[in-house]
């Protein structure tokens, strides 16, 4: 394992000082218990988003927290969920009166530990919603599964959701919203290599050398099959399938489409990637109106990419739209 | 003989031994079928745990240790099985609170309870390929025993063997919950971490008892 | 070789296409000859600016054309300089009557590249000025090798060039801005892991297990030294060391801090550098007043990282705060 | 038997068939001490010019043949080995203006005047480690050949061995400009890909003639 860090146990903690020293100007860290708030937390009147999970998928969370997006993130140890103290701790943090939303990637763990920070934090008169994303369609059969996973459309949950903050909209509405932006992504990742964790010290998972794993979530868990090398192209065909299908996708809409790389693929993959994506929804009748590609939700230097597509609207078209000043994603501002 | 509060203060030390010893195998078993941080999350929560023991006061009950085990696993492990091991805790120290001494029909209330406890977080039936597969077999062999008129040892015993048979029946199971629930037929051939450091925390268990 | 690539031979092409696609908002792309161009150009009486080298080290350069920056980006093919051709062709494109600004990394293939260009852009009655970029302190005796490279330091060279031309400087003032910000940066650079260029299909060198390379440019060419794997805070100082020596920089000065990644490094790791690299700074009296953190030129999927330090003055610290907007870089619109 | 068009066209296109034919040996050999691209950037750019060489006019010179053999390799090879062979062609053109046939004299005039660009345009010196190690022995052993009277395919052969030795005797050396000089020692052992592809260009010269 070559990594740039110092002693794996510091990996999170020291990064995440890093990255407050980096952007002071737009968050402020605590570092026990250790989250990341907006540096003018909290804002009277705007609902709070608060997300979190594990470590090792950078920019989410932290990247996201600032001006109308996240209000705080809860960075856990690497791939695992963190604890319901520093989510309680957060919560209070980011409350300004209006209340305060949860964004949950649906794995097992962040869901219970958030769980039990919700209801810790209603016990202290905190007004707290939840909403869980799974927007992950490699997951087929949810009903004998852990349900799919909150992967790619959880960056543009918190995006939209932020923006509908940011406006003034109460707690409901913002929830509303978040559900909406959740139930009209679907997200279909591929791995190329494995991601070590620091901790383990090994690759999470061997792949030959003209295999790639489709249907990977963001931690290198292994997805929905195994399969030989294929151009971009193909592959692409292969993750816009179950996506267009499910939702169902049809003629005439108008969609925003994420190509995100998992934090080892360079860019001029991604935008190989995007181009042919382009393409094939433009064969449906789709149209692409908003894009995003770069690597935003990441399992750790793990080469390999996900494509995301979400039904846009007018109102979430300009929730998109509207200003954001965080480490990693701005413009408007 | 009863089991104290000493058992169960030395039941916890020993749980943390072993965790630590077998953290690279729990880490392995995860790797292959979850995210590689089982023995890591548990190391960590464990050892959380032994540094608050000696702050319990003069005293306490059973009930009072795993209570404190309940709230440093809860606010130092995370991931699934932080909740998950912490809600056990709790609810067993539910079951035994205010007894300084338990007997066997005791201990059946608080392996239930326990198990109770996990699957009232995960819902998680047995045969879903989780640590409920090595609880409920372990609760249902120390009921028996118990029945049985057998000494809370021979039913701690009961549990640790039945948890220890259940953990390795997990292999040639498919996964309905947790990540290696996303693995479908390839999580077949593998063991259950949460159900392996179950069994190792049950067999911890019957070590200390006299 | 994996990547998600179709025919290694239109790689740069398709990945242009999605790009320019991604991006149609900020630029337009020739497609014969490859050039990226600002969508307004030309801008009339703003001097254009125009970079360009082998592909690879996306987003450089054309994730930085757009307002306040580059004009035109031309990418060659992977790793190798572009021709002349294209080169001219961009150069007529962003003429706006103020002349033209060649940046140009100091690669043997791109100076004499773009000094071609150069002289068919002048025949054609454009007036063109050249700066090349040689930051890269990892190249000791610059008299017995082809000079110092241009590397990290040529995103912040282009950057505040670019806010320099938007404001109006005369293409004699944008020349010595960037003059002076290459004369006052210094970067070096480590690798951990070898990269592949598509068309060798092969690793362009070897690393041991335990092996990382001090001092590499940006085509995974070897470097200064070989050494075992080392701390991050180990590295960071390691690489500070030449940098803080070589200008020299000095107690009092007040600097950018530019951590960037190779391409397969996460950002998780590059935060815990520019964290210790903040702290040695300090221990010298220096202060860091800016920091860009992230991949910004690259190495294809290598991992590694490099750090640059830019002495900064009023006048440069104002022009990197000026608004920019381009793929890559934005803020302040 | 003096050297006319037919030599020049069949030279260009034997190069192109040799540059492809060893494409990956001179990535290899530029992955080692430079970027690994150097057979990719000259197979690309040789296959432009053969493309193009049915577009020379009937009647065209030798001048002719090599000045669009220098446009095209300019226009479509990059990197540093572009501006190079290019400038190289560009020279070796103007050196045989408006002759037709080339005789010995005229032979080394042409490879003077295609090793001096090299010289203009890249300032390389005799054991810097570059193509001019094995474009400057070809030169000089190019020019005894012809002034003890030898036949034009004779001089050829003369530049040709002359080349291959200097190529071969890169790999002792240091290099000083190029990337392989950012390697220092380690650049040793390794041979130069410019002098080992202008070797191969320049046997390619003789392999045709006559
Ligand atoms: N819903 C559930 N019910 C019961 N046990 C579960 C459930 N989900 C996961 N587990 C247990 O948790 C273990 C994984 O724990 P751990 O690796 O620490 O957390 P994570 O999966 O968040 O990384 C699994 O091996 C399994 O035994
Ligand atoms: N300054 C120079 N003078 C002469 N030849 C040079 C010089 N710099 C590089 N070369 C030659 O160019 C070759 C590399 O060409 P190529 O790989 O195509 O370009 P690049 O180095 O830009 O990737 C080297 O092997 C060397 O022979
Ligand atoms: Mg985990
Ligand atoms: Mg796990
Ligand atoms: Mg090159
Ligand atoms: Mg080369």
């Amino acid at each position: 394992m070559k990594k740039l860090i110092n002693d794996p146990k510091n990996v999170v903690q020291e990064s995440v000082a890093g990255f407050a020293s980096a952007h002071a100007d737009i968050v402020t860290v605590s570092s026990d218990p250790l989250f990341i708030v907006r540096a003018d937390a909290p804002v009277q009147g705007v609902v709070g988003i608060v997300s979190g999970g594990g470590s090792g998928h950078e920019p989410l969370h932290g990247g996201f927290v600032g001006y109308g997006m996240l209000g705080a993130a809860v960075p856990g140890p690497v791939f695992t969920s963190p604890t319901p103290d520093p989510i309680v701790a957060a919560t209070k943090a980011v409350d300004g009166g209006a209340g305060v939303l949860h964004i949950v990637k649906n794995y097992t763990g962040d869901v219970l530990n958030f769980e039990t920070a919700a209801d810790l934090a209603a016990a202290d008169g905190i007004e707290v919603r939840t909403v869980v994303t799974d927007d992950d369609v490699a997951v087929q059969d949810s009903l004998y599964t852990a349900g799919r996973r909150g992967v790619g459309g959880t960056v543009l949950v918190e995006k939209i959701a932020g923006a509908a903050a940011e406006r003034g909209d109460s707690l409901d509405e913002v929830a509303a919203i978040a559900e909406r932006v959740n139930a009209n992504v679907r997200t279909m990742g591929v791995a190329l290599t494995p991601c070590v964790v620091p901790h383990a010290g090994e690759p999470s998972f061997t792949l030959g050398d003209d295999e790639i794993e489709i249907g990977i979530g963001i931690h290198g868990e292994p997805g929905r099959e195994r399969i030989p090398l294929e151009p971009a192209d193909a592959i692409v065909e292969r993750l816009l399938e179950p996506i267009l299908s499910d939702l169902p996708f049809s003629s005439g809409d108008s969609v925003l489409l994420f190509v995100n790389g998992m934090g080892g693929t360079p860019l001029v993959e991604l935008y190989i990637m995007y181009r042919h994506a382009v393409e094939v929804l433009a064969s449906r009748g789709i149209t692409v109106v908003r894009n995003l590609v770069g690597n935003y939700i990441t399992a750790l230097e793990m080469q390999g990419a996900s494509i995301s597509v979400l039904k846009l609207d007018d109102e979430t078209t300009e929730l998109w739209d509207a200003p954001v000043q965080t480490a990693a994603l701005r413009w408007g501002r | 003989m009863t089991l104290g509060t000493d058992w169960a203060i030395a039941w916890i030390r020993r749980s943390a031994d072993v965790v630590a010893e077998h953290r690279v195998e729990l880490i392995t078993l995860d790797r292959e079928i979850g995210d590689g941080d089982h023995g890591e999350n548990l190391d960590r929560g464990f050892s959380a745990v032994v540094a608050k023991l000696d702050t319990l006061p003069e005293g306490s009950t059973p009930a009072d240790v795993f209570k404190l085990v309940a709230t440093t696993l809860i606010s130092t492990v995370g991931g699934a099985s932080g909740p998950l091991f912490g809600t056990a805790y709790l609810k067993a120290a539910g079951a035994v609170a205010g007894r300084e001494d338990l007997d066997s029909a005791s201990l059946v209330d608080l392996l239930t309870a326990a198990r109770d406890g996990v699957v009232l977080r995960g819902k998680a039936a047995v045969g879903d390929k989780t640590m409920i597969d090595a609880w409920t077999p372990a609760v249902d062999s120390a009921a028996r025993a118990a029945e049985g008129g057998q000494d809370e040892k021979s039913v701690l015993e009961a549990a640790a063997q039945a948890a220890e048979t259940g953990a390795r029946d997990t292999e040639p199971l498919v996964a309905h919950k947790g990540r290696a629930s996303y693995l479908g037929e390839r999580a077949v051939g593998h063991r259950d971490p949460g159900a392996q450091s179950s069994s190792l925390i049950l067999r911890a268990a019957v070590e200390v008892a006299g």
